[in-house]
């Protein structure tokens, strides 16, 4: 058991992949030398040579389409998108190529890319280096979304999405990429499947569900409500698609309430699709209607604004108290 | 300033090896590429390229007959497609767009294969691996980039191959084949740009694309290009080869624009008539590509009956077995839709596909039921 | 009372706008000469010009790119997208751009662009053609998303997508662009505002949600139910983004049961969001967990299987006998 | 065939009108173009260069007080952003990337509003339309296309105008980028592409991008390039009055190559130590864009400590202006948050924003509540 940072994990994660399989090959801009704008890649073109780790010219469709013919070639791409915000030039091979190509050749060609995209806001960046652009993605057919939020997990998450032949959209929470944890380096890539959530704390009165940096607020809130007696389960998504819903309900079951919180945007947001698929599960198990905490409906804020629009501490709790329909909550305005 | 070719210059550096009287013109670096290729391989390109002439003559017959969807011409971009196609080694890896019936051809793909996707039976009619060519590519340019990703793991495996990509003129103003010339150009990716500017994208004349020739734009990102007759196969194989000499001697990409004539509509939905002069028309039916081939085979002395008989033989068979091919094709399963979108188990489909397999059984029983009930 | 087709329909009130103010103008690949490949632009280059109608080159990003500077000097474009599977390549652009600039500059540019998609499938067409993207800019705060589904809306909300000073994208069902209705070309600007749903079949059991292509089917879904004594309530959502949830929920505390239909993917797709937004704020009326019929979590299968994707009649239906928990349905499948 | 230029020919075209020792070269072409520039007007370009060398020395400072959050200098492009912005009308439309303070500081923007929206109360600092000069842009090279959209309409409302776009090296390998030439050459429109090719694009060399010179990429596109050394202020006051003639006379778009450097980081967030060699700073010290007009105007006679004085009282007195500014700003308002989201009402947003005030109103209450309670 060795103390990471989030950050050092994926490089591991990274590292450990690359030496296991001489396919697999690093894309991006800046990620040699300087070892991308976090380091995440840090020592890694040192030691495995420019050729598996490419510093690319600046233009992520140019990256992305690139890493799918290396793909046809046998390759294993990881490709970084230097800031969620960049991602957006890439969208048409990522949805049109990348996640359809499977599908598209009837199962002939595989596209085990790896997309990384550090994600998310709370570091006082400016504009669009803040976003959250998982339902983006979770809404398209072909590709896997996820998301770590404790180092054990970036480790061992990133060396299975090298190895899924699937293409994986990976979301790493850039708000914890400092933050440290015990990384079990021997654990492979068994462990707990990369479709599935995990349970961090459980509880008995509602169902707290987050993913990525929002994880670590929603076990504080958890922490807090305790103060108000309530018991809250929070479980961490990890699997953005699929989601474990298998998970979530049997947690909803247990206690018929349901919040989810997410940087994202709430509209069509995955607060929407957990929110609808518990409730076609677990209707007559719900006390009350499940409960959204997200980001706003609006772009992503200035940085001396971005705490508005984080859905922060208070925020989960006033969303766990309408759960509850406790006093002071905003349950009143429902409707 | 550094300036631009003007427009008055297009033209003059086209690279001819056969004119359309089929005259066999004399050029000093493209000769020697095609020393090998006398009478009995002219014929084999003429050949070739009456047979694909003829699969898309069918493509369109059986479009008008409801057996297809839809079809693209390639009429009058043989030459460019055979030439390239014939200049290719069996694993360079082809990267199409979707109107490279010739290339598929030239891969041994049948024509079945080739038309069932404008069936709607398929996306893909043959394996990629198996034919070393990529499925057919709707999204305008985006092929470019796959074809230089894979010349760059070919350096980086240490490969022989090259990689060649195929598209329209209309596609150069695409975002995407500009990067892929970057990319190309920045790592010295042994891949082959080859654009068949066949004057048209839809409606819309090259001149909406570029101002200047096509073959302008690389080098101004360090990529080489040749400007050749797309409608003279000679010209077209002759410069497929230089290109792929300079990408498996480690000389890195080459762009050649290979000047044709789309002869047909864009695709069987598309009316011509609507954006384009008649006369148009004429002045490039008389640069055929066919037609100057067999001029110049019958100056070689070939007895042009007997030419045209043999090529017509082989189309004819082809024809045939593809009318058989195309007609005879099952619709396929209804559950194949949730096949492949994974290549391993996926939660949420799973439980779709269960969903909707129950959902049939139930319509299965119910008109089994019905018909039972009518008896 | 004029009879158009929904095409035409779409022709006129482009035409009605480019009238009314000489700062509209139209760019896309194909409108001038052709008329655009389904001639919804038909005739407007000839009569205004090609300084109004504008071919463009072959791309995507660069269209909405330019348009977006147009909107700067004052213009406002009204941009056609050929099919729905080629607007990734303009994502970047409408995500980053088209969205974000209004708030962006603190409102003191606007960006009064109308993006005309031709979407959805059931026209046997090749890959790419078919797709349903409409989650992918609902999501994106900064946009409107409007649909059409008849030829009097097709005329009277192109002129207020076109007048909107909002990025609207406007969605048309290229399903129907051949099917006649009879339009009012005397409506002007008013009629019902472009963000509201309309009842377009009352009913009193379940409350069924469509918009585009689907309403029709839809409508013959309620006129089958009938059949069975089952009162469908038919709502044409109209507008994507925002949802006019008042109209809903007023249906939905009269129903009690609710049914979404759409040809996009299930995951994330709009029957997310109302399926969310119905249940936040409909809890205690609802007398089943809303249902929703759509799409698979698939790429567009080839045409020849379109069929099976797309939600039809029989699987409405087969949704409304779900929600009414008769027999014979699916309901069993449920959690 | 059609070759790139050898990258050996790089540097020679660049035109250059004051070496970096400070004497005026003369140059045929360029010379008309910067003929009423005398004494007086090199001052005033030199005061401009000082000043915008000041605020951004004032930006590094101010990150590294904790003041902004972030800072892009643009030390060492000051010649090429003063000379380029003292070429323009103040109704040309510039549209800019994130590094072009002197292009602001040009267009009488205050530092304070270049500077507070990296402090992250903004995101705009300007009226782009009072200012005629749009936002910065961060997504790399999407501002070209809004350029050239901008410039077509001109060319439609019969303006007289231009427009401007900035980018730098890196961004030529964006599509965006490309298509905009595509766009603009189709169109002839009146615009002007300025490259500030500073060798660097955050780690990245301008080789990964470009294997030849940036200039050699536009003509390709049927647009004419000018290559400029981006250190020499009259060069690139030369070359944008050129480009802008160009445009205002009918006669289309120009791209302008600056040679410059980027002598600082990429941002305060970057430590270029880990990727380029310390001697590359010194051989560019060298050519220092304001040393050498300062040799250059001791050369014409003006007194080289009267002159750094002046120069200096103006960049003191714009420095402490910013300072206090920056320093005196309020946070924002919270529920700015939901503002000019729309222009019009939006349901779903209208509420959220109602939803959120209450959650804030219970909180204050909740607070004074605890504060009644402590008394
Ligand atoms: C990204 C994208 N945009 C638009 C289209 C629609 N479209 C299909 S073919 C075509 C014209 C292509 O012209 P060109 O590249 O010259 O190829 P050609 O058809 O002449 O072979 C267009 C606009 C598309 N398929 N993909
Ligand atoms: C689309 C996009 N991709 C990546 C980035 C991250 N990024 C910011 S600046 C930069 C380098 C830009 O280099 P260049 O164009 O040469 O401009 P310079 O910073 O040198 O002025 C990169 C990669 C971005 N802002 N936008
Ligand atoms: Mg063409
Ligand atoms: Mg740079």
């Amino acid at each position: 058991m060795s103390k990471l940072t989030f950050g050092k994990a994926l490089n591991a994660g990274m590292r450990q992949s690359m030496e296991a399989d001489p396919k697999v090959v690093l894309m991006g801009e800046d990620i040699g030398k300087l070892g991308g704008v976090f380091r995440i890649t840090d020592g890694l073109q040192k030691d495995f040579g420019e050729h598996r780790v490419i510093d690319t010219p600046l233009a992520e469709s140019g990256i992305v389409g690139t890493a799918v013919g290396m793909a046809y070639r046998g390759f294993r791409p990881v490709v970084e998108i230097q800031f969620d915000g960049f991602v957006y030039p890439a969208f048409d091979q990522i949805v049109s190529q990348v996640a359809k190509l499977h599908y598209r050749t009837h199962g002939m060609v595989s596209m085990p890319l790896t997309i990384r995209i550090p994600f998310g806001g709370g570091i006082g960046s400016p504009e669009h280096h803040s976003e959250s652009p998982e339902a983006y993605f979770a809404h398209t057919a072909g590709l896997r979304v996820v998301s770590p939020s404790t180092p054990q997990d970036a480790y061992v998450m990133m060396q299975q999405a090298i190895a899924c032949d699937d293409p994986v959209v990976f979301f790493e929470p850039k708000r914890r990429y400092h933050e440290r944890g015990d990384v079990d380096l021997e654990a492979a890539l068994t462990g707990p499947e990369m479709g599935s959530a995990a349970v961090r704390r459980p509880g008995t009165d509602v169902t707290l569900v987050a993913y990525g940096a929002q994880v670590k607020t929603a076990l504080a809130a958890a922490t807090a409500a305790e103060d108000d007696d309530i018991s809250v389960e929070v479980i961490d998504l990890r699997s953005i698609s699929p989601i474990d819903f298998d998970t979530i309900a049997a947690s909803v079951r247990k206690t018929g309430r349901l919040v989810v919180t997410h940087e994202a945007s709430q509209n069509l947001g995955l607060g929407a699709e957990i929110t609808a698929g518990i409730t076609e599960r677990c209707f007559y198990q719900l006390e009350h209607a499940p409960v959204r905490v997200t980001g706003f409906d609006i772009p992503y804020p200035y940085s001396k604004l971005e705490m508005h629009h984080l859905p922060d501490l208070d925020r989960i709790l006033d969303g766990v108290d309408r759960v509850m329909d406790r006093p002071n909550s905003l349950s009143s305005l429902e409707g | 300033m550094t300036n631009p070719q003007a427009a008055g210059e297009r033209g003059e550096e086209l690279i001819q090896l056969i004119d359309p009287s089929g005259r066999r013109t004399p050029h000093g670096e493209f000769d020697p590429w095609v020393d090998d290729i006398e009478v009995e391989a002219l014929r084999r390109l003429h050949t070739d390229m009456v047979a694909i002439r003829r699969v898309d003559q069918e493509g369109t017959a059986l479009q008008r007959q409801g057996e297809l969807a839809l079809w693209p011409p390639l009429l009058g971009q043989e030459a460019a497609q055979i030439g390239a196609g014939r200049a290719l080694e069996d694993d360079d890896f082809i990267f199409p767009s979707y109107r490279e019936t010739g290339l598929a051809y030239c891969r041994g793909i049948s024509a079945e294969d080739t038309l069932r996707v404008w069936r709607g039976n398929a996306y893909s009619g043959w394996d990629p691996f198996g034919k070393n060519m990529a499925t057919p590519q709707i999204i305008i340019g985006a092929q470019a980039l796959h074809a230089v990703g894979y010349a760059m793991g070919i350096k980086y495996d240490g490969g022989s191959q090259a990689a060649i990509t195929f598209f329209g003129d209309g596609a150069t103003s695409q975002g995407d084949v500009n990067e892929a010339m970057v990319f190309a150009a920045s790592y010295q990716a042994p891949v082959v740009f080859f654009c068949q500017n066949n004057h048209w994208a839809i409606s819309e004349p090259v001149g909406v694309q570029s101002l200047t020739n096509i073959a302008d734009r690389s080098p101004g990102f360090g990529i080489p290009s040749l400007r050749v007759d797309g409608n003279d196969v000679l010209a077209c194989l002759a410069a497929t080869r230089i290109a792929l000499d300079r990408a498996r001697s480690g000389n890195g990409p080459t762009f050649i624009e290979a000047v044709t004539y789309r002869m047909g509509p864009h695709t069987t939905a598309d009316d011509p008539t609507r954006y384009r002069d008649a006369n148009e028309l004429d002045l490039w039916a008389a640069k055929d590509p066919i037609e100057r081939l067999e001029r110049h085979l019958v100056d070689l002395g070939v007895d042009e009956a007997e030419l045209k008989a043999a090529a017509g033989e082989v189309a004819d068979s082809v024809a045939a077995s593809l009318r058989q091919g195309i007609i005879g094709l099952q619709d396929p399963e209804p559950m194949e839709v949730f096949e492949n979108v994974y290549s391993q188990p996926h939660a949420a489909l799973d439980r779709q596909r269960e969903h909707y397999a129950l959902y049939r059984e139930q319509f299965a029983d119910a008109s089994s039921a019905t018909e039972e009930g009518a008896r």
